[in-house]
């Protein structure tokens, strides 16, 4: 078995020195009825790198992947084009094959790519701090929900009707269990985001509102009057970025008055991965600090005076603190942090810009073009890189139909929101870079044919 | 040689990536919202980001390298057969919202881990979204509390052993428990009769680490488990440490509720400097009604369906909510059932016996120079626990730790278990060769004959790593989490 | 653009301090009406990562890959399935980015590589040493014949018909130039190989004969019947061998006679690459070492007496001795070098052994049941894993018209001796580890469709 | 840290690969020729040969990790787009004898890359079936031979300048040419005079590196030229030194026959620590009908075609035969091809210009201290030259280069060109930054000071490498080219 050094010698050779007859004489303790005799049952036997390959190769194929069709989906999680370099390098087994940095003289390699990373987000994100990464952009929400209740020790958090719904579910799944008090806003089909109802809902019992720039829909907040109405009662905003290249074009909610800002870092370095694994990104005023949760980079010297880095103030964390930790989170997503970091390096400031500015122009040729197509309106007035079009019928049908023309073209609200009436016909359409005129013309092509029958 | 921070090697306007131009400005409607000016980000052109990148990853230690024994971290070889199937078009390049018939392939992987799963534990059924070995805790807890309130019981007491990992109790009480802790007897193992005591109708369960943070099976397992579940409460295990009995025995033949398995750990997916990872969670008949959307189902026809919440219908109406957006760590499921299929069945029970022999080799080759509490008990399981009693006075588990790094090698887990002095959790997996075991043995057994002789250079080893040892108090006390050096406060250097 | 560091401020500054008023200032030595004044016209600017990346995807998926097909080609390059982690390896930055070893302090992994490769391909040649590879194996068959040329003081090779006719038509071309004499005897659609053909031509002025083991049409000669003969003249005796993994099953070259052995590495760890880069393979007797052609690593000491590996015996190369060199190569395949080289390290013997067990198995499965066709009869008497098929019409058809239904079913000889008679129903089908029971059925009914009109 | 030889650590019977099993044993006819017993060649498991790999890669310094400035060999950044590229199934995993049907998309790459060569020269078409820029040259002889056969004449005398690469004589003499000598100029240049004086009947041909060897442009190049074709010879360019002038001038313009072209020089292909390479060579008209089989040719209707033995055909009569199995490097014409429109007709010129510039930097910035014999006569090209004249009694330029290694350089090239005593060549080229080179440039400039106030412990440099100065007499005095350490020979450790 070629992932098994010990030779039958070996093992004969170990067992003498151990003082077993067998190997199962190691396995005393366990009960002797619980004892399984020899491989379990039903299950094939160990294969070769090429019948594995083989197997998985073909389980592949039976997925449409996005670069082999016109592509369309967003919701969350975006296709953007990664540098070949980023995958290179973290498949280098200094960084693959590392542990968490818990002896930092070997570490230094992990812990200086989290101190820059960190540095990356907050910039980003325009917050003081950020910490090392979190499961991915759902969760990150809902602990940063827990941690504005530790802030402000109140208990109650609104959710803008434009929070993505999944994130929405995952907050209301935990806090049925925390029993903390969730307000959640209706999701509707309008232009403009809910940061009226929002505003309307904080009360002095507030902890926090929770607000997604751009919106689910596609659709940008007024974070600064929304900031500005929470801070009056003495709530938080926590402003979520599924979309980070956004940032490279509207401003950073910390620079609005976020007092948190959580995010999805899957766009940069990480791809689609059917969902995971992801990046939760984690940044907020450095006042909160000894209130975040997930690990954290610091700097400091080594005995010689040399600046190197460390995890620190871990006392918030479990393996210290234990039941009195700020989060029972152990694992961060380093690897992927790895990736958004060397991605957001070989970009910087200006590129990051760049690549903002082009994913909003291939959009706007793309609405350009899908909103000539009689009975398919636009519903935003303003919008990123994604938006929602309102179809003449119901948009869940049109998807499977489109796949069914090899055209991945975009997320129904209907699968979003499946409790929800009247979104129904929605259809949210995210473009990126990745998005050529070819892509735009079949899709539209295609969505026009099953709209209105004109033949494809 | 030191390498600069990217920050302090960048330049304004300095760009890695090239662009097709934009042909159209932003929006009017934008303007409103727009940036006055890019992030402060300077950037790296792609032969400086590569030189920066490869010269940092050369200052870590990796499994790449050599050995890295971190008791209950499973640091095994990473095949990278999985690495190159994870990256196949049609597992990387999917969105997890993509209708349901272009993803087929990608459902199957799911399903066939969720089934290799399932009966590798020999249990009813798994929960693959977790996202890691804690969350997947939570979800195995939260499992628990959704059944107690489908029955109407309000128990509010998890049990957990003082041995546990940190996480166990943090995600009790995340979970809304609280937690009472449970002795270890002299031997290691959890006290059955301190638990029994503590059984009532308030205790809604245990959470019980097998094989525990000592490195040793729980004889008495089953016999928890049928006094638990006779108290009305269920049994968690903390799968850890899997590793050690993959193919042996099935934690479902020994009472357990619910699971987690670290797939970065026994199936081998990497570790990548702290994850990710993924934590799915087996569950017994009595917690599977509740598992977490979304979820992979087989039907009768051999068809596979995802479930959410827009047709989870009445088949489902208990599952408890949603832990995550999208469906779990797919990149991390590609990777552990290439790993499976790897090995078969028949190479999993060799990986659990290779790991358990070639812990028990460290343990009996270094009883004689390091104090082992726990070897007298008999065999441990895949890690072998030493501790500091009886070194020079001054002389401690940090400065053993510190000594393997000049020696070559990454320390082991330290002052873990708790309920050891000065721990040393020697976690060799089944990955390490004899001869490399050797060379580690030899190691340190010499710092344990040094250390013993009162070598005050162990002080402030490691003396060859890329840093010495790193002031964590100063980071602690004024933490610097990001750099400023160009907002006018340079750095340290 | 992407992999230019200096930025316009940076050239401003830089040209200052050369004192130059211009960048074409340092162009005077051009001749002014040679000198370019603009990027060339008609060529396309530069391109972003994703659109070059899209031109050459849109170019590869013109191609038909072996993996995507049922796949029966060799005739001199072998699909064999390689481990992940040899690719893996070979991208490390530190080995795909160094060059020649020539400061051996800091190049000791490339040279210690080379050193090991060297050994391994002297055992499994059955040689006493081996340098450390050529460009290809055909190159290095004519790298064969001068040094033979060399140790003997005599000019006349005959090569044996069962040569690789590129090879062989490498080997005239050159001979052309150097005027050294070639015989090359004929190919013939026969069960045996050509040997008492080879013996009878070998006379007192004969330097070598070259003959190919197994041989092109996937026959075995007699190896030390040859070599005795040639010795018997003064000659020696080179051969030549296309696929090593068939050392796994049969005896080394070495081990039966021969004074020189080249060959092909490509077979592991290279892969297909249409062709290129391929690995030459070159092995002799220790006594010929000072008349070898290209690199040698061999073993030394540091100034600490600690063992290094050198570049050695650079008193034959070109860069020293200039046109008395013993060859004007330079470069070496040593990245392919070391492809082969983690691949036969993660086989071991045994491995090979396994794989060439393997791959002769698959090879009997696969005649068994084409030669069931009617009209299709197996020339050889014995074979490793490719062996000549005689069809009742021109292969060469046969082989397009397969292409037409998506089946790679071998290289007829026609194609590879255009100007031999009586060949033309010859058609080479090579069968490896790869080839699956499907390939060989697929290929099979197809064939059986095409020849006798089954449908298919 | 050691790394032992992969048979030191290798045993019998292990491997690192999984097999299906065999189905049918060895035919019978088989059976006399089996060997008895496996090659001796003792295996690794995959966690032992991916840590001895890494491990090894570890001892070598890289462009990926710092600045790599030998002279003449351009060792630039190698995209990993290339990589990836190259790695498509669509080329890797192509055979190189399937039908032209098959492979359209490969025959494209192909043409595609000959097209820019040709362009980028001026010339009229390429031979792209050369291994390396060794063999481009001998393709180029042997054109110039070919040449010279059709017209009847023997000529057999090939000049070639004092400065050239070595492999320029050795490749004269391998196609059957007398080497005769030019000198070169105290500027640095060859000798125009001198070269005329021996031309006549007998001369084939000259080989000039153009760029050439001191790092000069030969302002002569189209008179030596005219020249020679005057006196019925052919005009052979070296072409190793194209990355200072691509997209700068065309060779074509200045009279060229043939030059070949280095796809891991100019083009960016990785070196890979020692090839492959790859060394298509352009040809004028007079040449082009001689080039080498295969080659492939776009048709008028823009179809492509692979021309062989099979379809040669009258069109191609002159062909003079195949130099090679196949069709030469495809793997590097991927990566050549990716680089080249990843820059452009634009980001090519870039390249020159920033290659040029970054040579002039360290030129001028290190001539105060270190003798730069051409300095005076202007610009240099892509690589500046200095010399050891000057330094205290003992010190060499080997110990200024074995002291760039403690610097954490790697040396430029050393005692090259020939024409130079102690010559140091040093090119940047256009992927170092500014920055970078400012580094590299302080380190030089200091090394230089050291040399001339007799710092001795340069002799023993480097101090900080794996390894210390290798005895290189001992290594070919005896050589040891095999590992017999298990034949009861042990090997030195």
């Amino acid at each position: 078995m070629r992932y098994l050094p010990l030779t039958p010698a070996d093992r004969t050779e170990m067992l003498a020195r151990v003082g077993a007859d067998s190997v199962d004489d190691l396995f005393v303790d366990v009960p002797e009825e619980a004892r399984l005799s020899g491989p379990i049952e039903g299950l094939p036997m160990h294969a070769s790198e090429m019948a594995v390959e083989r197997h998985m190769t073909a389980l592949a194929a039976k997925n449409l992947s996005a670069g082999s069709a016109p592509f369309f989906l967003g919701a969350g999680a975006y296709r953007h084009h990664v540098p070949a370099s980023v995958d290179h390098l973290i498949q280098r087994g200094e960084f693959l094959t590392a542990y968490t940095p818990y002896q930092p003289e070997i570490a230094q390699g992990t812990l200086q790519v989290l101190f820059e990373f960190q540095t990356q987000v907050a910039r980003l994100f325009g917050t003081d701090i950020a910490n090392a990464s979190m499961y991915d952009g759902s969760t990150a929400c809902w602990e940063a929900i827990l941690m504005a209740a530790r802030v402000t020790r109140k208990g109650k958090a609104v959710l803008s009707g434009g929070l993505h719904p999944h994130y929405g579910e995952v907050v209301r799944t935990m806090a049925r269990f925390t029993r903390d008090e969730i307000v959640s806003l209706g999701t509707e089909l309008a232009a403009e985001p809910d940061d009226a109802a929002v505003i309307g809902a904080i009360d002095d019992a507030t902890s926090c509102v929770v607000v997604q720039y751009p919106d689910v829909l596609g659709r940008i907040p007024d974070l600064a009057a929304i900031a500005e109405a929470a801070h009056a009662r003495g709530a938080l905003l926590v402003a979520v970025v599924t979309e980070p290249v956004a940032l490279g074009l509207i401003e950073a909610p910390g620079a609005l008055g976020a007092d948190i800002v959580v995010g999805e870092g899957q766009s940069l370095g990480v791809g689609l991965q059917f969902g995971g694994p992801y990046l939760g990104l984690f940044g907020c005023r450095e006042k909160f600090v000894r209130q975040m949760p997930g690990r954290l980079c610091g700097e400091t010297v080594d005995a010689e005076g040399k600046r190197g880095f460390v995890l620190t103030l871990s006392t918030r964390e479990q393996h210290i603190r234990r039941e009195k930790a700020t989060s029972n989170i152990c694992t961060n997503s380093g690897l992927c942090a790895l990736a958004f970091s060397i991605h957001l390096t070989l970009l910087g400031g200006e590129g990051l810009a760049q690549l903002a500015a082009l994913n909003h122009a291939r959009a706007r040729a793309a609405f350009e073009r899908l909103t000539r197509i009689p009975g398919v309106e636009l519903l935003n007035s303003v919008y990123f890189n994604e938006a929602t079009l309102i179809l003449p019928r119901d948009a869940r049908e049109v998807v499977q139909e489109l796949a069914g023309r090899k055209v991945l073209g975009g997320v129904s609200l209907g699968r979003l929101f499946p409790v929800a009436d009247g979104l129904g016909k929605g259809l949210l359409v995210a473009v990126t870079e990745t998005t050529t005129d070819e892509d735009i013309e079949t899709f539209a092509t295609e969505l026009e044919s099953l709209l209105v029958g004109v033949p494809a | 040689l030191e390498e600069p921070l990217s920050f302090e090697l960048g330049a304004e306007g300095k760009c890695g990536v090239d662009f097709d131009a934009a042909d159209r400005a932003p929006a009017a409607g934008l303007s409103k919202f727009l940036r006055k000016a890019p992030p402060a980000l300077p950037g790296l052109t792609e032969p400086e980001a590569v030189r920066h990148y490869t010269r940092l990853s050369r200052q870590n230690y990796a499994i790449d390298l050599g050995p890295f024994p971190l008791g209950s971290c499973t640091m095994k070889h990473n095949p990278r057969l999985n690495e190159s199937m994870a990256r196949l078009p049609g597992f990387a390049d999917v969105h997890p919202l993509q209708p349901q018939t272009s993803v087929e392939g990608a459902l199957e992987v799911i399903e066939q881990l969720a089934d290799w799963l399932i009966t590798l534990t020999g249990m009813a059924s798994v929960a693959m979204s977790p996202k890691a070995g804690a969350h997947g805790e939570l979800c195995g807890l939260l499992c628990i509390r959704a059944a107690l309130d489908a029955r109407g019981e309000e128990r509010d007491v998890v049990l957990v052993p003082e041995s546990a990992h940190g996480t166990n109790p943090a995600t009790a009480a995340f979970a809304g428990f609280k937690v009472q802790s449970i002795p270890a007897t002299p031997e290691g193992r959890v006290d059955l009769e301190a638990l029994k005591a503590k059984l009532g109708p308030n205790v809604a369960g245990v959470m019980i680490t097998n094989p525990n943070t000592c490195g040793l099976f729980e004889p008495d397992l089953k016999r928890i488990a049928d006094a638990v579940h006779a108290a009305g409460g269920y049994v968690y295990c903390d799968g850890a440490n899997f590793n050690a009995i993959v193919g042996k025995v099935r934690p479902g033949d020994l009472g357990v509720d619910a699971m987690h398995i670290n797939l970065h750990k026994t199936f081998s997916t990497p570790h990548g400097g702290g994850g990710p990872g993924a934590g799915p969670v087996v569950l017994s008949e009595a917690l599977a009604p509740f598992a977490p959307l979304p979820f992979v189902t087989r039907g009768a026809d051999g068809t596979i369906h995802l479930v959410e919440e827009e047709n989870r219908g009445e088949g489902h109406a208990q599952a408890f909510g949603r832990m995550v957006a999208f469906h779990g760590q797919m990149g991390m499921f590609t990777r552990a059932l290439t790993y499976i299929l790897s090995h078969g069945a028949d190479g999993l029970r060799q990986v659990a016996e290779d790991a358990v022999l070639n812990a028990n080799y460290v343990l009996r080759t270094c009883e004689d120079v390091l104090p082992a509490p726990f070897a007298k008990s008999g065999p441990c399981m895949h890690e072998a626990l030493f501790s500091d009693a009886g070194l020079a006075d001054g002389i401690s588990t940090l400065d053993i730790a510190k000594g393997l790094i000049d020696e070559g090698f990454h320390p082991m887990t330290v002052y873990f278990p708790l309920v050891v002095k000065g721990a040393m959790l020697v976690e060799p997996t089944e990955t390490e060769s004899k001869a490399g075991l050797d060379r580690f043995i030899a190691s340190l057994r010499s710092l344990a004959e040094r250390a013993k002789a009162g070598d005050q250079s162990l002080h402030s080893a490691p003396h060859f790593a890329p840093r010495r040892r790193l002031d964590e108090t100063l980071a602690a006390r004024k933490p610097v989490l990001v750099w400023k050096g160009d907002a006018g406060e340079p750095a340290a250097s």
